[in-house]
């Protein structure tokens, strides 16, 4: 572990080796003095673990008043026996402050739900390379990896004070997900070989997932953004109600089987609610219901659907600092609704937000940082893990068309595509020459990473090869302007690039990857959709090319969502192919790719193998999918998405660097809860 | 004869268009009397309505009284008033008072949005300075006067709820609203079928042997003249062609202009199924004004080159008329003058 | 024979005034000839465009407008353009542009550049001006360029065409619905008329941008550039036609009344060539007027559609589309020069504007 | 006069039904429904939902049924004064717009009272000295209102704002007051940050207003009443005033009915780009993320405030015009 923490450490330098040139922008150095020279990328840290426990506590003064008029029990009977015990990354901080933030609107809930992070069962150091205690104090995973034992922290409180024990984690197992009114389908996450695993509970603080097949990846399920692991905040709104426990106390009255049927859907009728399922997907959603019991450091007082989402600190919170001062430092948070981005960052320039990294804008950065003393903040660019921040994701199962269905289905005409694809224009031009241009391949810091010259394999500019390619697929004809045509009707061939005007704008790209494929004879036609449409048409198949990003597979096995179709969520390889490996082959079609259908029978084997043997089988993955190009690279390892930050310079113990990672849920492994107004 | 009410000599009134100047009147003379009717009476478009708006001082932009005189005697002695001279706000206390209009469309004439009686006390409240109640009492009054039947009810209607002919008796009883001298009626019986207008005509006629009214009564109309007027001007091109006693224009008519408008009247006489004789062409447009005599290219007499090259003066008929014409003199002096502008 | 004579004759007074009224304004005369230029424009778009207006180059990312020099050092006439070359600075992460004036590149007047088809009949490559000796990354650059290196001036040259034309085909669609709907409404009165009324006033109720929403989002995936741009005329000129059927139906009904309507029904004309010979020419130029009013409205939906990010999308270029990609900060702050985008679009709605006043003034002098 | 009201008012309830119909319609004409475009949503932000969840998330939304089922229960309900759950913000629809249709009214209110009042006395100004210097200037000024796009110069002013002034134009408050309970400076806040979007969303309807009034002021100023109520000695000001103004006004009062919604859709496009939290922004939003029962409320909202403006005008035309009240007799 402590190897792979030096790794990434270095990555900032590391990343640095493939440098974006681009021939009349020679002096546009490479991408490490580039970084150099800015002095924007700071170093990867963040509040560490230690494990001596204060002698003492402190609470922020407004809790210290209410304990003294008896409302609230002091601080020490407020946190569990073995609190959580963070060395704050510069000093210990004051209590007090706002921390004025802007969201987009009730869609906008990761906004809240990643600085509420620490209410995941296990989590991961700032840094991303070892998963640590959160909730959990410390996890177990036995020989057989059949079993991973939890131990809860002893006298944990709910953000209203009742106990939090194993019996929360019961209740949720069996009366949450148990329930197909509320869990229509069980969660991949929660079986191994195919076979459902069991929640067990062992003692009042210790629990017990169980499982009849090896499951050496449950652990790092568990610290990862999944459906088991990610936590309250993120698993419990939204409709979703995963992530493994539930205030039991709270939520029974809103289920029929502790009173009746009749009796909680009158209830839900009375609060204006169809029936009770959707009463209680709204008072179990932290985002929504301001008395729901939570576990993180702040919670809702005024919901997501309204002008203005506002937390107030948690009183119980289970974190504290080296010198026993409850976290979090910062009483408030307020995000204000933007009806857009432009007036996100424009606000954001003028200084009216206290940290933001979320809906700021890349290409903006010039623009960020003349504004920065008018501001008076300071810019960080945190670069993510991920291969390609945008990426040429290519359905393999497309029926509608069967010529274009074909080609796409053929590696060198994927190959040819990529190779078509100038990289060092593109990220002049859209990530300002901050990105690493490649595959989709993970960065080569990450234990997954199939080695540095996968990152060129076949995504390196080179249209003579590309011509040579699709010349020898029997695409030699072209029409008039130059473009290859169909070999059943002779008519031009069109591969259509549909794109989502979304995190970047990936019209943008998909235009100019467009007009560089001009040289290979390959019309691209760009279609720009709305994004609900967008993923609706992938997951119906209807799509040729899908333009998005591939964020999160930096660690393949907690998200490989953009990877590979495992997830009926998402159909962009081709629906049906995803539908047979989530059904285990009962539904849909089984790939007729061998490379595919090799790759997925890998990523099932590996829950099975212990975690160097894992690895390598992800490399393994990587190194199909980047020689079969399942899905063509073009730019990544950036700062474009969540990566560049505005930090107020009143705030203290601001890392220099954050993990940019889905498993990180950036900023949340950092630990917002250690920030703190220096005056 | 007594001295003239209103005298207007030379008057002339120019438009400044984008285009050009258009002479819409262009050296009129003629006299107003008290108790007499003076007809003006031309072809549209001959600058009948501009004299009778001109004189009110009315004149919409971008035309303008540029010359020539209109000398009012007041109603209480004194100096006679030269209007052409009064800016607006003076020109506005003659207006109502001393001279008043009555327009040739009852119906546009009046503003749809306020009753017949707010439209007709208005002017009573202004120059009379009555209130109110005063002003409509006198406004009943007035409808009464010219006929109006139920003039108690008929005050609250609107104008569109009257009929035409009702509607132009409510016309003249707003313009006598606060006792003018000089009226003017600028084609009053135009729009009304031939009962009304015979009506409205015998309206007039008896208002003004009532209250001795000077009366411009501008027409295109032969007939309409020969019934009220007791002088008559006819006008062509912004100029009186001939005028005098509405008998000796009617009997001997002197310029061809006169008798032609005089030939194309319908009498009874006439056989059935005979064409009614026109004037031949069109009155020119008035940036085309011909050189030398204006008529002349429509002119059934024309005598020569001289017509055509200089313009007639106006000339002092035996029996007491003006005529410009060279049939009647002015042609050797005119003559005379081409052969020295040549030389 | 005669009688035709004399109706055109009639029909053509009544234009011919209307052109000598129309005349005198000396505003939308100007205008008038302004909106012609900019067809012009139009048609002759691609000939006018210096260089390919799709094609992107990251070495000539937000170039600011670079001026054309008319005269080479020896002062003969030799149109020109300095080289350029461009540097990020990574401090600022500003593309900083050096003009190196010692490399001239000439300009090749009708020379060759990239082919396009002339009034969609003949294809050819002859362009107005065209760069004599270009390293990559050299371009006539006078209303410089946008972030994915794209000439602008190449760029409006073709959105003007796309815009423009949207403008007329929605007019004819809107125009065609309207005199038809809103005549017979007017012709036939009673049940239609009350029945044409309602749709009116229900169309003329729903606010705008949902219809525009629910209608562009429903146009089919695979539908090419040329089949939105069309869905889309057609969409917006759903709406518009309302207005037009309005101003048709009550000068019908005014008509209906005139003597000479009277007269022709009198004489047995049937009800069809009333409309067409007698009433039709009477208010042509009142339908003329609503129509170079009702242009702009159609040019500025077509703007508010793409900014809604609807109606039509990048690759295709019109002037929403150019607005919208200065919709940011960045552009603003980094490549003002975006904006001048906007220049044509204000200039064509007043122009459209100005022409129509006049038009209307001069058909309908007196109300 | 009472039958001809009943008529209106039957004829507006019609169009108001007529109206549910097509907004119903045209919310569920693009492909997909609610629940995938929340999928979408969900899936962006890293979470899964996978095909089975999606069936029972339609179940729950009662999004399987077809159209005509739908729109009925939508209708019923409606009618007993329940607008429905907005999908989207989880909250009910009158919740939703509650928040935001005080401040659309508000700005809408402003803009109009902008418009009028300079629309008024400019286009009286401008007809009364037809062709004069002062004439073209404010046609000019008018027209560029017209012809620049609202979207483009709420951003530039925004932008500008900031680079001169350092503060942020977006919004309708600022950040302090946002959650500030109602109080005189929060009201003061709200009368700062008003005047600009509110300018900004005037242009156009003033420009087009100048038009008309000037248009009509030239058709009445050439009427004969005119010239007899000047030839009764009328001062210039009292002729202008009291008969072609009054009767200019006529197309202002008709006018009324659509002015309303005019600025509200106008509005949407401001407001998103400066920001507002009016509903143009939320309808908007609605509509993509196809949340059906708030975005046909509001539809059904912008078009009951047109029927009903409607028939506001109706009798304010009446009221204006004698002719129209007659006719009704």
């Amino acid at each position: 572990m402590t190897t792979r923490r030096k790794f990434l450490g270095a990555s900032a330098a590391l990343a640095a080796v493939t440098a974006p040139t681009v021939d009349a922008l020679a002096q546009a150095v490479t991408a490490k003095s580039a970084f150099d020279q800015s002095g924007l990328v700071g170093k990867l840290e963040g509040p560490t673990q230690v494990t001596t426990i204060p002698s003492s506590f402190k609470e922020a003064p407004q809790l210290g008043e209410l304990v003294k008029a008896g409302k609230l029990p002091p601080v020490a009977s407020r946190l569990p026996a073995e609190p959580l015990v963070l060395k704050p990354l510069e000093s210990i901080g004051r209590y007090g402050g706002t921390w004025r933030r802007a969201f987009i609107g009730p869609s906008d809930g990761e906004n809240g739900n990643r600085i509420m992070a620490s209410d995941k069962l296990l989590f991961w150091d700032p840094t991303g390379s070892k998963i640590v205690p959160s909730v959990a104090k410390s996890h177990e995973l036995s020989a057989d990896g059949k079993t991973t034992t939890l131990f809860l922290r002893k006298g944990m409180k709910w953000s209203d004070g009742a106990p939090f024990t194993a019996d929360d984690f019961v209740f949720w197992f069996e009366d949450l997900y148990g329930n197909k009114d509320i869990v229509p389908s069980p969660i991949p996450d929660m079986s191994a070989g195919g076979k459902p695993g069991r929640l067990v509970k062992i003692d009042e603080t210790t629990v017990q997932f169980q499982f009849d097949n090896p499951n050496y990846l449950f652990p790092s399920l568990l610290a990862g953004d999944t459906l088991i692991g990610g936590g309250q905040a993120v698993r419990q709104s939204n409709g979703n109600t995963y992530a493994a426990y539930a205030p039991a106390h709270y939520l029974k009255q809103f289920l029929p089987k502790y009173s009746s049927e009749a009796e909680v859907n009158r209830r839900a009728r009375e609060a204006g609610f169809d029936n009770w399922v959707r009463m209680l997907h709204v008072r179990k959603d932290w985002q929504l219901n301001p008395e729901l019991p939570t576990l993180g450091p702040w919670k809702t007082v005024r919901p997501i659907n309204t002008p203005t989402w506002a937390m107030d600190r948690n009183p119980y919170y289970y974190v504290v600092d080296t010198e026993g001062n409850q976290l979090p430092y910062i009483d408030k948070v307020i995000m204000s609704l933007a009806e857009n981005i432009e007036v996100v960052n424009l606000k954001a320039m003028a200084g009216e937000f206290d940290l933001q990294e979320r809906h700021i804008d890349l290409a903006k950065l010039p623009v960020i940082l003349e504004n920065r003393d008018r501001g008076k903040y300071d810019v960080h660019l945190d670069l993510a893990y991920n291969g390609a921040d945008t990426t040429l994701h290519i359905n393999m199962n497309h029926t509608a068309d069967a010529e274009v269905g074909k080609w796409l289905g053929t590696a060198d005409f994927r190959r040819a595509l990529s190779l078509g694809i100038d990289r060092d224009q593109l990220n002049e031009t859209f990530w300002l020459g901050l990105a690493t241009p490649g595959s989709t391949a993970p960065a080569e810091v990450m234990p997954e990473s199939p080695g540095p010259e996968w990152r060129k394999k076949w995504s390196v500019l080179d249209i003579a090869q590309a011509n040579r390619m699709l010349d020898g697929l029997g695409l030699t004809k072209k029409d008039s302007e130059g473009y290859r045509v169909r070999t059943d009707n002779g008519q031009r061939l069109v591969i259509q690039l549909t794109a989502v005007k979304a995190f970047m704008d990936w019209p943008a790209h998909a235009q100019m990857i467009a007009q560089q494929w001009r040289k290979i004879g390959i019309y691209g036609d760009v279609k720009e959709q709305e994004r609900g449409l967008a993923f609706q048409r992938a997951s119906a198949g209807d799509h040729h090319i899908l333009v998005w990003t591939n964020g999160g597979t930096e660690l393949l096995y907690l998200y490989p969502l953009w990877a590979l179709p495992v997830s009926t969520a998402n159909g962009s390889y081709g629906p049906e192919t995803a539908r047979w490996y989530a059904s285990n082959g009962a539904q849909g079609t089984k790939p007729s790719d061998p490379h595919m259908l090799r790759a997925l029978e890998l990523f099932r084997s590996a829950a099975a193998q212990k975690e160097e043997e894992r690895n390598k089988t992800a490399q393994e993955i990587w190194k199909i999918m980047v020689d079969q190009q399942f899905h063509i690279g073009v730019c990544g390892q950036s700062p474009a998405l969540m990566g560049v930050r505005l930090a107020s310079r009143r705030l203290g113990n601001i890392p220099g660097r954050v993990c940019i990672a889905q498993h990180c849920r950036t900023p949340g492994s950092s630990h917002p809860s250690t920030w703190y107004y220096k005056s | 004869m007594a001295e003239p009410i209103l005298s207007v000599r030379d008057l002339k009134t120019q438009f400044f268009g984008p285009e050009g100047v258009v002479r819409a009147v262009d050296g009129v003379d003629f006299d107003v009397f008290e108790g007499r009717t003076l007809g003006v009476v031309g072809e549209s478009g001959c600058g009948k309505s501009v004299t009778a708006r001109s004189v009110l001082g009315i004149v919409d932009r971008p035309g303008r009284v540029v010359g020539g005189s209109i000398m009012l005697r007041p109603a209480k002695g004194g100096p006679a008033v030269d209007l052409a001279k009064l800016s607006n706000e003076e020109m506005r206390r003659y207006r109502g008072p001393e001279i008043a209009l009555v327009f040739q469309e009852p119906m546009a004439s009046f503003s749809q949005h306020y009753t017949i009686g707010n439209q007709i006390s208005e002017g009573i409240k202004l120059h009379m300075g009555l209130d109110e109640r005063a002003a409509k009492k006198r406004a009943i009054e007035l409808l009464d006067m010219v006929g109006v039947p139920q003039p108690a009810r008929r005050v609250d209607d609107y104008p569109f709820q009257l009929s035409g002919g009702l509607r132009q008796r409510v016309m003249i009883a707003m313009a006598l609203s606060c006792d003018p001298r000089v009226l003017i009626a600028d084609e009053p019986t135009t729009a009304l079928d031939v009962t009304t207008q015979a009506q409205i005509l015998d309206l007039l006629r008896s208002l003004q042997a009532q209250r001795g009214l000077a009366i411009i009564l501008i027409t295109h109309d032969m007939g309409v003249i020969a019934e009220m007027a007791h002088d008559v001007s006819v006008m062509y091109l912004g100029r009186a062609v001939e005028s005098g006693s509405v008998q000796e224009i009617f009997n001997r008519p002197q310029h061809p202009y006169t008798r032609a408008l005089l030939k194309s009247i319908p009498t009874v006489l006439a056989k059935p199924r005979t064409r009614l004789p026109t004037i031949a062409g069109s009155i020119p447009h008035p940036f085309n004004r011909p050189r030398g005599c204006a008529y002349h290219p429509r002119c059934a007499e024309m005598i020569g080159a001289v017509c055509a090259g200089a313009e007639p003066p106006p000339v002092d008929t035996p029996d007491g008329r003006q005529v410009r014409c060279f049939l009647h003199g002015g042609r050797e002096a005119a003559e005379a003058e081409m052969a020295g502008a040549k030389a | 024979m005669a009688q035709i004579d004399s109706e055109k004759y009639a029909v053509a007074t009544q234009l011919q005034l209307t052109w000598w009224r129309f005349r005198r304004h000396r505003l939308a005369m100007v205008s008038m000839v302004l909106v012609l230029l900019f067809y012009l424009l139009a048609v002759f778009a691609d000939f006018l465009a210096t260089t390919d207006p799709h094609a992107t180059d990251a070495r000539t990312s937000y170039i600011a407008p670079q001026p054309i020099h008319l005269f080479d050092d020896d002062g003969s006439f030799r149109p020109h353009v300095s080289g350029i070359k461009g540097v990020r600075d990574m401090r600022t992460f500003k593309l900083v542009y050096t003009v190196d004036p010692s490399r001239k590149v000439y300009i090749d007047f009708f020379g060759r550049g990239y082919s396009y088809n002339l009034f969609g009949l003949f294809e050819t490559d002859r362009h107005l001006m065209t760069l004599k000796n270009p390293e990559r990354g050299d371009g006539i650059f006078i209303m410089g360029t946008d972030l994915l290196g794209r000439d602008l001036w190449s760029r409006l040259m073709v959105a003007t065409r796309v815009s423009l034309t949207i403008g007329l085909v929605g007019v004819t669609i809107s125009l065609f619905l309207g005199v038809l709907l809103g005549g017979v409404s007017a012709v036939y009165g009673g049940l239609v008329d009350t029945v044409i009324q309602r749709i009116i006033e229900v169309v003329r109720s729903m606010p705008t941008i949902p219809l525009w929403l629910g209608l562009a989002a429903a146009l089919p995936n695979d539908w090419s550039v040329l089949q939105i741009y069309f869905a889309i005329t057609i969409i917006i000129s759903l709406l518009a036609w309302t207005d037009l059927a309005r101003v048709v139906r009550g000068k019908f009904l005014a008509l209906k009344e005139e003597d000479f309507v009277m007269a022709a029904e009198l004489a047995g004309a049937s009800q069809g060539r009333i409309i067409f010979r007698h009433m039709l020419p009477s208010f042509a130029s009142h339908i003329i007027a609503a129509v170079s009013l009702a242009l702009p409205a159609m040019i500025i939906s077509e703007t508010s559609l793409s900014f809604l990010g609807l109606g039509l999308r990048p690759p295709a270029i019109s002037w929403g589309i150019l607005l919208q990609d200065a919709q940011n900060i960045q552009t603003l702050a980094l490549a003002p020069w975006l904006l001048l985008s906007a220049i044509p679009v204000v200039v064509v709605i007043l122009a459209f504007n100005f022409l129509g006043d006049g038009l209307r003034d001069a058909a309908d002098p007196y109300g | 006069m009472i039958a001809f009201i009943t008529r209106r008012l039957l004829l507006g309830v019609l169009t108001v039904w007529l109206i549910s119909v097509l907004s119903f319609v045209i919310i569920q004409l693009p492909p997909g429904d609610f629940v995938d475009a929340y999928i979408a949503q969900l899936s962006a932000s890293g979470s899964q939902v996978s095909a089975a969840e999606a069936d029972s998330l339609r179940h729950l939304y009662g999004l399987g049924e077809p159209f005509y089922v739908q729109y009925g229960k939508w209708l019923a309900r409606i009618i007993t004064g329940d607008f429905g759950e907005s999908m989207e913000w989880r909250r009910p629809v009158t919740e939703v717009i509650g928040d935001r249709i005080w401040l659309t009214l508000l700005l809408s209110f402003a803009a109009l009272l902008l418009t009028w009042s300079l629309a008024l006395p400019i286009g009286i100004f401008s007809a009364v000295r037809q062709y004069s210097f002062a004439d073209y200037a404010f046609t000019l000024i008018g027209f560029i209102g017209i012809a620049v796009p609202n979207f483009l110069l709420a951003l530039v002013i925004m932008y500008f704002s900031f680079v001169w002034f350092g503060t942020s134009v977006g919004g309708l408050f600022s950040a302090e007051m946002t959650l500030a309970p109602w109080s005189l400076a929060k009201v003061w806040d709200l009368m700062k940050h008003l005047p600009l979007p509110a300018l900004i969303l005037a242009l156009g309807g003033t420009a087009q207003l100048i038009r008309i009034m000037r248009a009509n002021l030239l058709d009445e100023l050439r009427r004969p009443y005119v010239v007899t109520a000047r030839a009764k000695g009328l001062s210039e000001t009292r002729v202008i005033v009291k008969y072609p103004v009054r009767a200019a006004l006529n197309p202002f009062a008709s006018n009324i009915a659509y002015l309303f919604p005019y600025l509200v859709s106008g509005s949407i496009i401001v407001s998103i780009v400066l920001g507002l939290p009016t509903v143009g922004p939320l309808l908007v939003k609605a509509l993509v993320a196809q949340d059906m029962f708030l975005a046909g409320t509001i539809v059904l909202l912008l078009g009951v405030m047109t029927v009903v403006g409607t028939f506001i005008s109706d009798l304010v035309l009446m009221w204006v015009d004698p002719r129209i009240r007659h006719q009704m007799d």
